[in-house]
């Protein structure tokens, strides 16, 4: 999940969340970014409107999360 | 054994016609049963004969002549001569034995407990109001353990308490308040015994009809065939929707452990991810003590 | 999913998880195997115990879609 | 529970659940089969709707099987 | 799930589930035993501890049974 | 469970679920595949809208989750 | 919420979390890092054990993240 929380910290810092971001988020964790996951995350990501996902997400989690208690 | 003695000594004419009769009788009835007549009320007993006239006919004899008749009958009904002793009789119908045996128990009569005999089952009493009026009752009752007070004019039984557990000895004092309050914990009547059939004979144990049981029983083998059968992947038109549904969570399972990014996924993937940090951040804001972290 | 499917096929017939198996089966089922999302999904299983992952997944479904049937 | 599963084998057939069948069913899979056990069985399923048992068993296990995880 | 029904009587009776004796106790029941489908119930057996899988769905139907009563 | 992941592959690559379909994918995957499993399984999937039961099983999974925890 | 997801791109990296990492991940996503906060984040993290506390609160979203689908 590397590189989803890479993406999640420059949304969450207002950052455009693009390859090279993810690359240098990524790089500073001391890992070695793998260029082709992060192709592949940004393409998946194209298109999703990363913080409405983030407020259903966080919605939904409230109620669930209750249970287990 | 017992009969053979007998078979030397003399026998008088009565006897060996009331015998041949009932061995005839026995050959004839579809089901022969034999049923305990103890404590019966003699007004109950008529009424019983009354209410099972046409399907059930009950034979009083003495348990020597019962025995006899049964010892001479065929070999597979033989057997429920070892159901005679204390004060029996046979019984004939054509209705099969669960069938009698529900019919006889439908009969029975509630009865008071007598002191110092044992409880056939708990005996709760429950709480609520009596029909008692206040006076000496609740002195009673509370003498007899029974958490009794006055309320609004009544007297009422504060919380349901167990008199006596099943199979303990019930002592005077909790038979005598029992009776008082028109309790009756026994069911008394025509205990069907021993019942023959078709060449089977069936003891009181295996005529209790256990319905829920079995509903139970029925409920438990198809849901687990139904579980096993997911499990081990048959599929048919029961299990194949779970099946493709388990298939279904196990791989999105995958993609959300491995952090994997597959398009149609990436909101269940960001979602995990949100979550994730959510329980990270609950424990983080101090509210380590509430195990549900998300929540916050 | 069908690369996820593909993975889920291969480590279920007791076959190792890799990018040429992935591929193949994926091409068997006639579409064209994209191979940055298959050395993505590789990459990511690296590590994982996916029969553990699994094992953990199962128990809910099996009983939960027992009622739309 | 040979017999509640013959029973539901019958049921599952389309067909009654006598104790002829039952008994049927229990010998052909090569043991002997109990008749009074097949006559209480029988017995206490008279009037009893299997369907409705078994459609009310389908969708308990929904809610019971999240326990066992 | 006659078929099935078939082999937990058999497992149950303490025999062998073979496709043999699915195809007899399916046949007693009075439908027409399917070769199809016993064949692939027995290969979805293989290697199956029946007793085990068995127990372990247990836990789910013996509360979820309590409920129809 | 190969079978069904075959079945999975298929569907959400956009092909129709047939035995030949099944039968090349779990071939790529390099075991053999057994015909009579494929029968049966594209025999139980006559009639089911996949997209609709998969879409079923994720809707129950949230309260079904919550208790385990 | 930048610093929990450093947080975890660490712990998801196989890295330990502490501030020097935070710090060096949140500042590659170019927004300057708050000390105070990393410290008090670093402090309730100790002696947690967060791939235990992210197990738990799997269960939850895997099943919430189906409603928004």
């Amino acid at each position: 999940m590397e590189y989803v929380y890479a993406a999640l910290l420059l949304h969450s810092a207002g950052k455009d969340v693009t390859e090279e971001g993810i690359k240098n988020v990524v790089a500073a964790s001391g890992v070695a970014a793998d260029d082709v996951r992060i192709k592949a995350l940004v393409a998946a990501l194209e298109g999703v409107d990363i913080s409405k996902v983030l407020s259903q997400a966080a919605a939904v989690p409230v109620a669930a999360a209750a249970a287990p208690v | 054994m017992a009969g053979q003695i007998r078979h030397t000594t003399h026998i008088p004419e009565w006897k060996v016609k009331e015998v041949d009769e009932l061995v005839d009788k026995i050959s004839k009835s579809r089901v022969v049963g034999v049923v305990g007549l103890r404590e019966i009320p003699a007004d109950n007993l008529q009424k019983m004969r009354g209410d099972l006239r046409g399907n059930v006919e009950i034979r009083m004899v003495r348990n020597t002549i019962a025995r006899r008749a049964l010892e001479a009958s065929p070999v597979q009904i033989k057997p429920l001569a070892d159901f005679i002793e204390d004060q029996t009789a046979l019984i004939f119908s054509d209705l099969n034995p669960f069938k009698l045996n529900s019919m006889l128990e439908k009969g029975k009569q509630p009865m008071p407990i007598k002191a110092g005999t044992r409880a056939p089952k708990d005996i709760v009493i429950e709480a609520g109001e009596t029909s008692f009026s206040p006076g000496p009752m609740v002195g009673k009752l509370q003498a007899a353990g029974i958490p009794a007070a006055i309320k609004g004019g009544k007297v009422v039984i504060n919380q349901k308490i167990t008199l006596a557990k099943e199979g303990e000895v019930v002592p005077a004092k909790t038979a005598e308040i029992l009776k008082t309050m028109e309790i009756f914990p026994r069911n008394v009547g025509l205990e069907l015994r021993g019942a023959y059939e078709g060449g089977l004979i069936f003891s009181s144990k295996d005529l209790a009809i256990d319905v829920e049981g079995q509903v139970a029983r029925i409920s438990e083998a198809s849901a687990k065939a139904f579980s096993f059968a997911v499990e081990i992947g048959y599929p048919t038109p029961a299990t194949i929707g779970p099946m493709l549904q388990k298939a279904q969570t196990k791989a999105r399972a995958l993609v959300l452990d491995a952090g994997m990014i597959i398009p149609s996924m990436m909101e269940f993937i960001l979602a995990k991810a949100a979550a994730n940090a959510s329980a990270i951040a609950g424990l983080a804001s101090g509210q380590k003590a509430q195990a549900a972290p998300a929540a916050t």
